[in-house]
């Protein structure tokens, strides 16, 4: 993908239509693999992410384990055709350090301490890539965390603001992500408002970046409803299905 | 491949339906799990499917590069086929490289392919012993309840048939891309058809309660012509003469089946 | 090596002088190696392949091991001069999935359940490669199983047939294997007519995969009595050896 | 972090006194540890500076060769940051390949020098699309006490300041040396400024100590022209609004105190 | 390197038959085990031998390719040594990359024929700073009982003088193999020859169980000039100035004796 | 670094001035690093080095621990900018070589009976290379493992000699070494002449290596003095520090 002329048009919309502060269209679904103990799947854009959960279960080798909590693990992925460029299928260094971030930006929702010498293993896989794919994960992850039934203070919802053509803007795409001048992908729990992840990369003066913040927190929110929403629906299919 | 008595017993139950010709998903020893097939998934990927074979879901993505041709078929294009068992899919898959089951279930795909001559390799050289186009076929498995082989090979071929190539010009040797596309040169249509042997029974399309209890497996690849492209068998067990023979014939007819969802859909 | 115009000449000899359900010239030793617990070494045509047997023996680390029977593990290995091209030592995906269904092909004929928690280790080294090393590491291996004492249900062989100019033919060597139309690698205890591995490449209808397999079996079947002919020396030999 | 029952008497007796506004070393919850920093300590490297924050102490190389641009940025040189977690800094680090903590070290210590455009990487083509100069910047970790994302950012812009290039003319297309050597061309200068969060207060600059029994953190690089230009949240723990911005407040003052030390020495 | 309560037994046994100068096996101190050098046994190779030095069995293949020179040195052929303990050779061979065990021998085999120019490498450039021949000497270790160094030495030697290389001419920079091959350069012959230190003395050619109790050794390769080459201390115990000295003497010797088996066999 | 014309001019004198006998400035200090439980620096000529001392130990996995006595396990690592091409901070086989016999001119020194079951980690980082790294690396471990408090028999030394232009030299600088005839590193316990590591390459006959031997230990020796001299520095600093 080229460099695009201009990243906002004269009546200051997007490449794709969108206006500065909208999201891109978002579609998300749980439950959706049979072998996890939970998994969901989200659409948000072109970004198709898939996240399952394996655990609380036992810890190998065992001298891992600690003995007041449970350990959470986190593996960020990219399948080799989710990108323009074949990926490799190692571990590259940005998903190492990705994979990182991301977990501990779940951790602090999760109650560990339920769990104590137990393992819980969060696998995000980016099957199409199109910009904001760390936030992505962290969304669908969170919803594969309570299918699981693992006890969390509060959903994490994740969403990034930036700065394309000297405005700031919603939820970025990748276009907007290389060529805009700044990102800030932001995750939170929203009932508590506890920021768990936040990363800036770009120039933003300290008045831009406050207000990418708020930016990125009113995304979070709208975010915020459609896994409650995601989650409900899963329950009532349950429920609807044992009634049947 | 089962130690615990809990297993043993559902190892009974499996068997003593399977020699009344039953199976424990209701099925008859020669059905197929249902399956799906939904090309063109990932817009990313020059080509792309997905196949639902019962609750076993494989991806495949197909990307194409430019790069050099091997150094005895300097005129052919390459053919790359990989294999991922990602953990997502199952409890007993690891993260980390490729073992020696994602390498397998690759190199018995591959074989397919190659063996029918589905792409016409032949066709995709740029400059001989110079540039050729590089076919990558990445097979990402979502969830395994079983039979990864049938379910990929199939993803792959639906991937193959839905793969398009920008079209282009030669200019000092570079490739200058010029409007529109074309569908990669396929030739053939490979479909793999694969067997367990529980209780000295074969059985079609193993399902993973049936692969834990399995003695062996055989997989019979053939293509549109009825020839017979690639074999594997797997598994510590073994089969007889007899038990080949009936495979291939069934293998023939099975193929023929699951070619028609996947090439005439 | 370059293409040969014909692989077979006018009256139907092989590029070798052989007929077309000729076996190469065969040769097997066995007990060559002193620190291995068994071991066997086999030419056939220009291929020259080593094999060893270590165990049953401890296994590490331990939860590998299983309460009903030992696990047998398995590597072929090609050396880095065995081959026209000098091969990387690290072992290639080709060598993964051969040591694989190599293992799958001897284990149906161990006992695996009369030596619980342990493990048995079975090397391959092929020092020089003419085609069809798979099958010859599985004739060397099984006699280093035998050399090792390992209890068997029979003795496990190999052959490949495969189609060549368009006729059918035994034993393919490299260039048959390389410009023919088809191979047919096969293993078997001839003794309880059990086929333990099965492989094919390029492409045959199903008549001539029935006479290819056919044709393999005569094949092993010759190959077993040699097997049967070389241990007898070896005992024989140590007969002699104490009665001196 | 913490499990044992001494760390959590000490981890009570910090976070006690931080609520006083007092840390265990004596310090305000403002204060950075004393900072020594020596340029040009390695002499066969094309830049070096070793950098002393109070315990903490970490060495940086900058090697110059001559490679390949990337595809996409054909008359660009190229810019690498390596860390090395070296066992000999801590009982904590193992030998290997680089883990998630030095991947993480290297990738914020890149994205402030990256992102403040802190090298004049357009400067750096040699033959565009062939040949430009690539930056290896070697962050090494000597002695391991807390807060080495600041250490390693102030060597790292210390060497890059020290660093200087081979003058050179080109010939047929090949590099030929002429005498003398020119700056490397540096543009910006970022500084990371890091904040743990202990017993819901932020310190600035955390010792080991504060380490192992904070929450979480958080590090923000601020250039010369008090811009932002990356930040990087870590740890299991989470922040506030209200802290963020109370952060990127205190940093901007903060690394203007630190560039100082570096700049204009 | 041993603990248990039998070998202390037969490392005192050991020992004390030293004192005597006798050795287990029978030997006297400067004694080798029977030696079998068989050249040209790999035909695929283009130059091979096979040691037996006692029970101890070498194979080493050369093979030779085509490729670039180190840039240091643009006008010579370059030479890698690679050794495999292979896993079927001993009990203590893991499979996997080359240990330190493996890498030690390898480097000490290559020092042997690189510092005694052994192989007249300024003949092996075919194209300065383009084109060389690349010499690949793989030692494959096929059973280990004890003194690897010297075995796989000799057997290095001999596939060296049993190397043939086809002929050829340049046309446009490009290789057109002639008829015929002619003997690779071979203008020096390195011996290597090793002691153990047993109970303060020095043995030759020590054998596994004589490695097993042994507290160092010592490896000197001298060339057919009478010159020293290459020398490699190993073990964790130490040797005296004497014994070095005496060492260097000896080694001469039996090098003379051993060049004869494989240069004029 | 091109070839110089000559290693040694009219007078005899080398490229940096030296005497064929004399050794490169030399300076060391112990203690110099926090975490580690003994540590020491050292430059000789160009080079800088860095060496720490961990232990005595746990050993991690348990089986690798001895019942009578301690391992001793050692890393010899460049830095990637120590020399003139960047170097791959992967561990070489030139390292891993140097590691091991490193380790085993240590090893004779260190009383390991007293810590069985028990590690003891030697981390050797060279800073800048000029040729002699792994004498240097040697002289400042046995310094860490003073520092550490680990007994030993004697310190451990080591110094090179060599032949440049004809003429046996002592301590070879990176060119003499590159361009020089040969290099014979050697390490000892001077107090009990005790020879712990010994290699060589170039060419030298039977009594240019005597000789070679000869000045290498002379080497030896005078850096022995400074080792106690550093040693004792560290413990006065520490003397006067309590007196205070």
């Amino acid at each position: 993908m080229s460099k695009p002329e201009k990243l906002l048009d004269k009546k200051g919309l997007r490449l794709d239509g969108r206006k500065l502060d909208e999201l891109r269209p978002i579609k998300m679904e749980v439950g959706v693999l049979n072998n996890a103990d939970g998994s969901a799947y989200l659409e948000q854009g072109k970004n198709k992410v898939l996240a399952a959960v394996y655990g609380p279960k036992e810890v190998h080798p065992k001298h891992l384990a600690l003995a007041d909590r449970a350990i959470l693990r986190c593996r960020y992925h990219m399948a080799p055709f989710s990108v323009e460029e074949r990926k490799s299928p190692a571990p590259s260094r940005r998903e190492i350090e990705l994979s990182k971030v991301i977990r501990e930006a779940l951790e602090p929702a999760v109650f560990l301490e339920y769990y104590p010498r137990t393992a819980i293993d969060i696998f995000i896989e980016i099957l199409q890539a199109d910009g904001g794919t760390r936030c992505a994960g962290i969304t669908t992850a969170a919803l594969a965390l309570a299918d699981a039934g693992v006890p969390m203070r509060d959903l994490v919802v994740a969403c990034a603001a930036g700065k394309v053509d000297g405005k700031l803007a919603l939820d970025l795409m990748d276009l907007e992500d290389k060529y805009g001048e700044a990102d800030v992908p932001l995750a939170m729990m929203p009932g508590i408002n506890a920021v768990t992840l936040l990363q800036m990369d770009g120039s933003l003066t300290l008045e831009e970046f406050q207000k990418a913040v708020k930016m990125a927190m009113e995304g979070c929110k709208q975010i915020y409803e459609m896994q409650k929403k995601a989650l409900k629906a899963k329950y009532v299919a349950i429920k609807e299905e044992i009634q049947e | 491949m089962i130690s615990s008595i809990v297993s043993r017993v559902k190892q009974k139950q499996i068997a003593q339906l399977i020699a009344k010709g039953i199976r424990l998903d209701g099925r008859k020893l020669t059905d197929y799990r249902e399956i799906k097939i939904e090309a063109g998934i990932i817009e990313r990927a020059e080509g792309s499917a997905r196949v639902l074979l019962g609750k076993t879901q494989v991806l495949v993505g197909v990307k194409i590069e430019v790069g050099e041709p091997f150094p005895d078929v300097p005129d052919q294009g390459v053919l790359t086929v990989n294999a991922e068992l990602v953990p997502l899919a199952s409890p007993t898959f690891e993260p980390g490289p490729p073992d020696e089951n994602s390498i397998e279930l690759a190199r018995v795909v591959d074989r397919g392919i190659r063996e029918s001559k589905a792409i016409a390799l032949e066709e995709l050289c740029i400059k001989p012993g110079k540039k050729v186009f590089i076919i990558f076929i990445d097979v990402y498995v979502l969830n395994h309840d079983g039979n990864l082989i049938d379910a990929s090979g199939l993803a792959a071929l639906a991937a193959l048939l839905n793969t398009k190539m920008y079209n282009y010009e030669l200019e000092n040797d570079e490739i200058v891309r010029k409007p529109g596309y074309t569908p990669l040169p396929i030739r053939n249509h490979p479909v793999a058809v694969t067997f367990g042997k529980i209780n000295n029974q074969l059985v079609v399309d193993p399902w993973l309660e049936e692969e834990q209890v399995m003695d062996a497996r055989l997989t019979i690849t053939t293509d549109k012509n009825e020839n017979i492209c690639a074999i594997q068998k797997g598994g510590s067990g073994y089969f007889t003469t007899q038990q080949i023979l009936d495979a291939t014939k069934i293998a023939k007819e099975k193929a023929e089946e699951l070619r028609k969802l996947v090439v005439e859909p």
